[in-house]
């Protein structure tokens, strides 16, 4: 039973991003949405907990919500996986089961 | 628009919890459900709970130039006959009511959006139990 | 109809917005589906069940008691997470006793309140099929 | 009520961006207004902007031993003369109108309270100028 | 110049409040309202940053909101004053202008 | 009408919700009534401003463009935590340049943007009259 954990709050913003990464299981995925995408970034406050979900976990960014911030793929953390929302279906898909944090 | 090979047809029930414009959750919501419905997979559900209810007026004239959310998900209903249910619960504390709701609760109108119902909660567990993956979007 | 095992993940305080509420509303019209339930209660979400709620100040009706009804409807797997609480300088014995009274074994009152720590909510997590969080 | 000596009179202007019942700003701010008008001073606008405009729907039925925010506000105006203002442009994509409004956009029906009134963004800059306090409620 | 900052988000939850605190002035004023009187108690792991606000500041919690989420005044840090929603209004009188951290 | 230091705190981000865009149309109103008007960029409010936002991926509309209109209207102090940049891996040259022309000297284009560092910052605040946030 694989889960994705899809993330949709600013990880400088809201803890909700930092109490996901504590509740994954090994194999999970981690897909940033809306203004979490902005924990993609490298460099920032935020990417060690990033580089340290990429050990166990598989861990994607929606690509329309990065663009929107104005922010760049080949700025994001090595290793996160830029996704679209067909790509997010097929997250959907490949995990068995969905939680938000909110 | 078909299936790659060992792919299967998947059944969603997708939960909003937020109002539209205010926050982003029905914005994807609605992206989301157009991929879904692009892959060949099938939304048998979409229950607004909360301020997601604000989702079903009929009322709102945004500005040309900017997405129409509430529009957006009755032609997404219309297209591919998507069951749109609003909470009743949610739904009488917001101001949200249809014909039949108005009349029996003696209110002078109602401004339920073409394409939405309402009904219970046990619409968003009957949805989760008869789907294959059930998404919650919020705020 | 199918059983599946359900999750509702409580995550933020109750009364500053209605989340809490809902939760519980939702909670409540699933016993009558039948299905296996378990409540996750985790960091802000662990207020949702303290002692003692007094809402007359602020106007919002209380509705803490109704967690103590969840055990008549058999909803009594309630997880608790040990690190949300002493983060917040609280201790189990801020929360409301919630029990149910068991009929496989003469009718025994016993706690519904699992405490649990971070990894074994991750795993009981895990384990389940449709997750509803607010 | 009188104030206490070496107090003064003061105006206020409150704005409120949340919507009823979901989060609690309307509460705090119903709340914070009653308390300010107990104390002698002055409500000299309350301008609802954001989903905060969603306070100003008369189609809503709480449950009956629940508050009823939206009524709440309508009778505090009336009883304090208030000017409660709701943002045009807010409106317009929340789906808040009043039949005035809802003629020009070729609507079928208004849904706004009694003691509201809608109109433009410079009511807030107005009434902060004019106040001696603004105070902001929002989620 | 006073300035009455008002925080309404759990500090648990969210970086407002830290914000807040970071940006305060010498005799301005703190009030938590709605989620943010969790901030008021004792031994949190939020606890710290007002025992060192209360340095240089006034540091007030809503009394309503306290008792709404089980919270005993007996155990709110020591130096926070808890007030009703008149006291709330009088700091707004004596303060001479308010920030509300959202 | 009496004038007064108006400051808009922006501290989130854009798109994930509506108040990036609905401060931007407050303080574009508020250049019409001739006010002292301070933008604040903090925390996530930084990304407001950031250059090459492309939303056609969402489906909203940018309206970053509009910032560069502020300028025009006289509003030219838009002050941008330094601090709030680093943690977030952003330097001043992600940020669009926003500027405006000087009358009093030559019609100069000027920039609009103060890097501010924190204490800077709650300096700035302390002195102002009206504070909205959003």
């Amino acid at each position: 039973m694989a889960m994705l954990h899809i993330v949709n709050k600013s990880p400088f913003e809201r803890t909700a991003f930092e109490s996901c990464l504590k509740h994954i299981s090994v194999g999970d995925s981690v897909l940033m949405i809306e203004d979490a995408v902005v924990g993609a970034m490298q460099n920032t406050r935020f990417s060690a907990h990033i580089e340290q979900a990429l050990q166990e976990s598989s861990v994607y960014v929606l690509s329309g919500d990065l663009a929107a911030r104005g922010l760049s793929q080949e700025r994001i953390i090595s290793g996160v996986t830029a996704v679209d929302y067909e790509g997010f279906v097929d997250l959907t898909v490949e995990c068995d089961t969905t939680q938000s944090w909110l | 628009m078909s299936l790659p090979l060992g792919a299967f047809w998947m059944k969603y029930t997708l939960m909003i919890n937020e109002g539209p414009y205010q926050r982003q959750s029905s914005d994807t919501a609605l992206h989301f459900a157009r991929a879904v419905l692009a892959k060949g997979h099938e939304v048998i559900r979409v229950f607004f709970y909360h301020d997601g209810v604000n989702n079903g007026t009929r009322l709102s004239v945004p500005p040309r130039d900017d997405r129409q959310i509430q529009q957006a998900w009755s032609d997404l209903a219309k297209a591919h006959s998507l069951d749109l249910v609003i909470c009743i619960a949610a739904a009488q504390r917001r101001g949200i009511t249809d014909a039949k709701e108005a009349k029996r609760q003696g209110l002078d109108t109602d401004n339920l959006l073409e394409g939405f119902r309402i009904s219970g909660l046990g619409q968003l567990i009957e949805g989760s139990v008869e789907a294959d993956r059930t998404l919650v979007f919020g705020g | 109809m199918a059983i599946k095992k359900f999750m509702f993940v409580n995550r933020k305080a109750p009364y500053g917005s209605v989340y809490a509420l809902e939760s519980l509303e939702v909670v409540l019209i699933s016993a009558a589906f039948d299905q296996d339930v378990s409540l996750a209660f985790l960091d802000d979400g662990v207020y949702q069940i303290t002692k003692n709620q007094d809402t007359t100040g602020i106007g919002q009706k209380n509705f803490s008691a109704a967690y103590k009804a969840l055990g008549d409807y058999e909803i009594n797997k309630l997880y608790v997470e040990k690190e949300s609480l002493e983060e917040r300088g609280l201790t189990i014995a801020d929360l409301m006793p919630l029990m149910w009274e068991d009929e496989d074994d003469d009718y025994q009152e016993k706690s519904s309140i699992y405490l649990v720590n971070r990894a074994e909510m991750a795993d009981i997590m895990a384990t389940q099929e449709v997750v509803i969080s607010f």
